[in-house]
């Protein structure tokens, strides 16, 4: 009975925006004072992010699946569904443009002076990257050619085995099957299926549950997760930044562009005020920041969007899911800026076709990029590169510099489109709240 | 003193004497003439060519050092002498000749091993064993490797490749690289520029000078691939006067017994530190 | 309809403990007379226990998620779960203070002849497990340092995705999520998660009557397993087990005080008679002799207690499982003794401070070595004596030769000790049974 | 028979009667002179130390034996001659001096390659290469490793580090263990118990002798942890004088067709043939 109230404050407290600013400024002073504490702190940051993981596939299939029958079985179905996947490849094109103009515009890679070219091959030198290239001259050709394009793409989405794409976490795989399924459940004649909907939805309620007791850790994970990160950044030297800075910029122009944007695009869905597009969707941005997995941020999203800027819940749960695995702005941002980054910094002219393919294939690879980190996106230049010919090898190692900071831009980009995505095709909550809480406080369970 | 320990030592004076006395004994064995020559002399005479060649041997502030020095201090240790360089060779080819005349006892000056100089002179084993390397401009290497990957567009390397003339590299790229257009640089610093431009495709030398450039140069590495083959070898060796077999087989001994070995990267370290961002010399 | 009279009486037939000594008394027979049958036999033993294996992970998430997701629902959950991880830690803490005090009383590596030392050392150098230890002495240095106590003890427990933790069958991970997600599930508003504990249950029953099914064939098994062990047995030289009889001898004194404790709990608690505790969990404890196998006898160890000693069921199927899991009783006794074992051995005082030390840590290692096999829970020894600084790759070497007879201690002891567990904080059956028996006689199947 | 095959006939006739009165022919073609030597004396003169080295050469009921004395025997039937052994030296380097004097044709007696060695004598290639090795306190290593992986200690190595004094360990323990503290025992037998009672962390010799002391004691595997370290090399060779050069190729011939070749286990299995629990001799 004593330890129920400090439990109900502990949550109280530990989801308040104060308690996540000091858990990241705590973090910055250790990481700064005590690189061995940080040192100390990191398997706990990491602990974190592996309880966010372990609820994150239960979460998704259970999302989608049940929503999709729900929404199979009301019938409009094929037009609902439509005007997600139109809405997303739109956002995603929209985004796609604008980074290529900002690459045009800013043109991060054209006129650098010769010392920052110099220093930019320094970076690329002293990478850990840059494997030497070994070669027998007198050797077998290679027999397998890698698949390119399309069927790669394609491979990547179809799961020969689901249960094998669960276990090493292949999210689009995963949200392959769970769309296939949800269209199948919600196919079986009216009534037969509510026990397993019910009992799905159930998990999804419970994963979402277990999901926000979780983020009431997040001010300590934070501080855990940043301590080791605040004495790396202070140890190394800022050379490869500094020489990058004009690319850092053009990613950060293009993804404020956006942003604002998307910004526009919510207020003007929601009606809401002048700032609250982004005071109202606060939670769900400081986790992106925090963790850097857009995926944590689908509880937090869902329930500011439905409690604040009052959208449908029903619908939120289908289609946040599959925006934060789908719209992946950020990528589709970086691409862009990059590929054009990469032609003006070996003075590739490029045509209009060129332009057109850059666009397109941009947006193939961001969704490619899907549940991969950072250094993998990044691997995925190949993709744009390959075909144009341009040489993308010691670009990565520059890339690769100044991740830790686009990769946290490119998780806030992923989460704020899909708030945007979410508002253009989610219905306003017309009747009231029916439902009680999902996360009732812990005294109405009579313990 | 014990009375044991009084015996003991009366003993071992005896045995002492008793073997000072045995003529058998007491003649030192015969010693073979090379190692008897360099021994009488007490110093050890090694060739080298007169131009400096970093790290392996270079005067800085007045004092001979590198890893070919380095080495010959050793050998000269392990003979029990001094030992004195001899640095009147104006060419490689100089330096072998000086140890074909007997007018010094070794060679350890970054010498290749040859089948023409082999004709003159013993090589030991190499201390130092290097393979062929190549450094491809970037923007010409992603066009090629729009259809083929790197593999392929090495073996079948059809582009205008860069070598410095007078060099091995002529001849081995005209054998490994048929279908090359060959491109030859008076000196390695005009043919790097060259590479950069893109006027050649790719330049051609051994592993520790495609290393020393980017090493030296490192923004280069934005421009440049480098790769190396791994199934050829240019081998640094000592060279010895082929009736010199003694003295042969102790620098054998030597080179196998090195502990560390040497390798490319360590020798490169030793750029870093012998020689700071010097400009190429071919 | 001819079929069923045969089926029913051979599950009747096979389930007495006739047939499983003759089963017994037949394997050794077997294996002392004909050792070619023996290892023609080996297989079907491993077929047994695979079968088995293939029952143990649905059983024991659906048996964890339903009895939390209950017991949170109908209230008073946080103190009974807080009863449960008492009763436990208690029972540890006890059971390692026991092995702690045997390993003093005893001590089993004091006061060796220098023939019983000159025979350990010689079983230690003709061990295979003693490779030669190779280093090149011009070496880059190891950087990345393993992980080390409690860090790497909390990321052993938290599974980074729960269809991972299943496919590699990580038990502690599964149970973590299982815990978690029982009370995620028990938290939804009443009634709402009806269809997932009803369909939960529904696999729980299922599985404890695929095992009850499996277990009819332990006669045949215990012959298959123990035919090959009783040839081996028979052939391998005493040398090693005759130099650590006084080893053996510890651990067994220590087992069997601990034992014996355990059956008084029982008694007490149950209030039934004085051979009861053993009689009545005849049962279980011969599962746990024949299969070597703590998970396996589950569904044994709840039958038994609930109609041979008229526990609550309902409780039994939430602490049943957690206990087999977490009660390393076995373990922790033999890591107390084999750890003063090592110090008296190459006589190394230990003081106070050092005692306590392995005290805690020894209940710490036990966990972790819950789901490994014997070689791993040997393994986990490091935990202990690497920050005493004790020589144990030695004793390893010793350890290993004598732990198939250890190994079944340890079994007993965690079986017998879950059941102690259970006897103190379960509630007695007070009404009488309103559900139908899990496994109904054939007949009444309508087949 | 065609007209073809009897001119062929008639031609091959001719030849043969050529060659039969060709006057160079008829003499055997001249020796050299090492072997002559050997073959005129009819016997292969083999240098091994006074005291045995078991499993190498070793005395038991009278007769000699051991890997040593069967490469003799081997090699000495490759000439076609007998063998006989030459047991006057009382050290290793008596040994070497008895080969390069000429009183004896070959060493075969567990010498290690060294470079002073090698100043008067030539070696063959080696039978046998240990590598060097460590037996170490399993309590001390115990107590080194709350903090640090084996790696780091053995690199990093600070405590007492027991050698034999006058082995070439002493240098060895010197240079590759700056931050030891150099123990030196007259005998490996003084030294095992004392690092048995933890009087020394660690014993240091080679690869062979570790292995002998725990294949002899198998009791002391309770008490040490044997490490061996792979980048180091301890060549044995045979050994000839400098101007016997058919007889050194002779030699690297032999040993390298050597099948099976000699490892250390085919050697330590030797050892339980030989020397049954035998104590131990420095």
């Amino acid at each position: 009975m004593t330890l129920l109230p400090s439990l109900d404050g502990w949550v109280r407290v530990m989801s308040s925006p104060a308690a996540v600013f000091t858990g990241l400024g705590l973090g910055i002073a250790i990481g700064l004072v005590s690189p061995e504490s940080a040192t100390a702190l990191a398997p706990y940051g990491k602990l974190f992010l592996d309880l966010l993981g372990m609820i994150v596939l239960p979460l998704l299939i259970s999302a989608v699946t049940v929503s999709l029958a729900k929404l199979f079985e009301t019938g409009g179905a094929a037009h609902q569904v439509g005007r997600i996947a139109l809405a997303i490849t739109a956002c995603m094109v929209v985004a796609a443009g604008i980074g290529l103009a900002t690459g045009l515009i800013v043109a991060p890679g054209g006129n650098l002076a010769q010392t920052d070219i110099a220093s930019l091959g320094e970076v690329v030198s002293s990478s850990e990257h840059q494997a030497d290239f070994e070669i027998s001259i007198i050797g077998t050709p290679s027999t397998a050619k890698p698949e390119q394009g399309l069927a790669r793409f394609i491979a990547q989405i179809i799961p020969d085995n689901i249960f094998r794409a669960l276990s090493v976490g292949d999210n689009l795989k995963v949200l392959m099957f769970s769309l296939m399924f949800g269209i199948a459940v919600g196919m079986t004649p009216r009534g037969r299926a509510d026990a397993l909907t019910s009992a799905l939805e159930t998990v999804f309620q419970s994963c979402q549950s277990m999901m926000k007791g979780v983020n009431t850790l997040l001010p300590l994970a934070l501080c855990a997760m940043v301590a080791p990160l605040a004495s790396d950044m202070a140890e190394t030297p800022l050379g490869p930044v500094r020489a990058m800075t004009m690319f850092v910029s053009a990613q950060c122009i293009g993804a404020l562009v956006v942003f604002v944007l998307f910004a526009i695009v919510i207020q003007q869905r929601t009606g809401c005020g002048f700032l609250a597009p982004i005071t109202a969707l606060r939670e769900p941005l400081i986790l992106a920041i925090g963790t850097r997995n857009s995926i944590a941020c689908i509880p937090s999203v869902i329930e500011s969007m439905s409690s604040k800027l009052g959208i449908n819940r029903k619908d939120l749960e289908l289609v946040v899911p599959l925006g934060i695995i789908l719209c992946r702005f950020g990528p589709v941002v970086f691409f862009g800026i990059s590929t054009l980054f990469i032609a003006q910094l070996y003075r590739i002219d490029l045509g209009p076709s060129q332009y057109m393919f850059i666009l397109f294939a941009s947006v193939m690879a961001a969704m490619a990029s899907s549940g991969g980190t950072g250094v993998m996106t990044i691997g995925l230049m190949a993709l744009l590169c390959n075909p144009l010919g341009l040489p993308f090898e010691a670009a990565v190692a520059l890339f690769l510099a100044v991740d830790p900071l686009l990769d946290l831009v490119r998780t806030v980009l992923n989460v704020y489109g899909t708030c945007a995505v979410a508002s253009i095709v989610c219905g306003r909550e017309s009747d009231q709240e029916e439902e009680a809480p999902d996360f009732p406080p812990l005294k109405s369970l009579g313990i | 003193m014990t009375p044991r320990s009084g015996l003991a030592l009366v003993l071992l004076a005896v045995m002492v004497l008793l073997i000072a006395v045995s003529p058998s004994r007491a003649d030192p064995p015969p010693r073979p003439a090379d190692i008897d020559r360099i021994l009488r002399r007490g110093t050890l005479i090694v060739a080298l060519t007169e131009a400096d060649a970093p790290p392996f041997h270079v005067v800085t502030d007045g004092v001979l050092s590198g890893v070919d020095i380095d080495l010959a201090k050793g050998l000269a240790q392990s003979l029990g002498v001094a030992v004195t360089f001899d640095r009147s060779a104006r060419s490689y080819d100089e330096v072998v000749e000086t140890v074909a005349r007997g007018q010094a006892d070794i060679a350890i000056s970054k010498l290749s091993r040859t089948l023409v100089r082999a004709r003159s002179v013993s090589f030991s084993p190499p201390y130092l064993t290097l393979r062929h390397g190549m450094a491809f401009n970037r923007v010409w290497l992603a066009r090629q490797m729009r259809d083929h990957d790197m593999a392929e567009v090495i073996r079948g390397f059809d582009g205008r490749l860069g070598v410095v003339t007078k060099t091995s590299y002529v001849e081995y790229a005209r054998r490994i690289f048929p279908r090359a257009e060959i491109v030859e640089f008076p000196r390695w610093a005009d043919a790097v520029p060259a590479l950069v431009k893109g006027e050649v495709a790719a330049l051609y030398r051994d592993e520790f000078e495609i290393r020393r450039m980017i090493n030296e140069q490192p923004e280069l590495a934005l421009h440049l691939k480098t790769a190396f083959l791994t199934d050829t070898q240019d081998h640094l060796c000592m060279v010895v006067n082929p009736r010199d077999t003694q003295l042969l087989q102790l620098a054998e001994i030597y080179i196998e017994d090195l502990n560390p070995k040497l390798t490319v990267e360590t020798v490169l370290a030793r750029l870093g530190k012998v020689a700071p961002k010097q400009g190429d010399t071919p």
